[in-house]
């Protein structure tokens, strides 16, 4: 299974279908993450996005490793973003290729899931007069 | 020894890196987490915090050496 | 819930972010149905992919007028190429954005299912030596 | 009355539209069904075969108009 992982401070969304075509793939899932407009009905200015960067990276080779392990998969991505990102821009790329559809919303699902779970990426939302560190308090 | 802190771990802590002399003695990520919250109480306000060894979660049992680099792991929210 | 419905003869894959970005919208899910090189070991030359154009549409528009219905998403996006079609390249998008990434995944997963169920499309597949309609015999 | 035949029913008829004059005097769905299956039995062997009038799908016992759009659909296979 070939991987592309990446931290990056600008991701390019219209180039992901290539990235995960392969010959052996009839079926390609792909989800972005992107900024909302508003977060519980306040108005969100930009967020910010910061790495512990060879943890993140190594954590996420780590799910590429199992989602290898539990599906047949030819390709998978998972890029991040960091730093300032505003609203409609995307902050997370994650995607599998694989022969069948199953498998590939199955893996691409895991995928985000368990990026949102355990790599170490801090968000942090700005609003007007506010800036608050997502998840940090109960 | 050097401590990293992310997220509002850094705000609290006012800077994102300690070499950590002062904390010389602790023996294990538990008697590191037991001072920091000692001299930062705002940290036992968090929703959670781990702690990571060399790139590695840690448990609070794990014994810390001279060179480890230690990071203070707030919630994660990527994605 | 805007929608983008589309029979083409190519596909361009790389505008799907741009599509359904929207600022309401946390979470897109997209599938890319693909032409693999290979079908149950045979070695595929290509695709031909025919519709019944009008009623193929409007089958895509019944799709999306359900998963209005069942989701809450801010946009919807189902294109198939008809023609001939070579490996690796794209033969299906369909997508779904939303405030949240469940319901993303849902539809999308809904999306492709129902079109290859309910979608009046019909595949050929190609061989050195042999040409068959897909499913067509039991 | 038109009747359309796509994918595999198109092969199996030869040709991919009917003006159906010869059909003229069929009741419905489920008459121009036996009629097709006696004329061309190899569309007996597909998996399915169902039939639309005026793009929507229709079942055995709906009654055919002079004027409408008839169309064979053979399993559909499409993403």
């Amino acid at each position: 299974m070939e991987r592309i992982i990446e931290l990056v401070e600008d991701l390019d969304p219209g180039k992901v279908y290539e990235e995960l075509s392969h010959p052996g793939s009839g079926g390609i899932c792909v989800f972005f993450g992107a900024v909302r407009e508003a977060t519980k009905k306040r108005k969100v200015s930009h967020l910010f996005f910061e790495s512990y960067e060879n943890m993140a990276i190594k954590e996420m080779n780590r799910i590429a490793d199992e989602v290898a392990e539990k599906w047949n998969l030819n390709k998978v991505i998972i890029k991040h973003a960091v730093g300032n990102k505003k609203v409609q821009e995307p902050v997370v790329i994650v995607g599998a290729s694989s022969a069948h559809r199953d498998s590939s919303f199955e893996a691409c699902r895991y995928l985000i899931d368990t990026l949102k779970e355990k790599v170490p990426i801090w968000k942090k939302e700005f609003f007007d007069d506010d800036e608050v560190w997502v998840s940090a308090h109960p | 020894m050097k401590i990293l802190f992310f997220g509002i771990t850094r705000d609290i802590v006012g800077k994102p890196e300690f070499d950590a002399g002062e904390f010389k003695e602790i023996g294990t990520v538990g008697d590191l987490r037991d001072l920091l919250n000692a001299k930062y109480p705002r940290l036992k306000d968090l929703s959670s915090l781990n702690f990571a060894i060399n790139e590695e979660f840690a448990e609070d049992s794990k014994a810390i050496s001279a060179n480890d680099e230690i990071a203070l792991i707030p919630p994660v929210s990527g994605g």
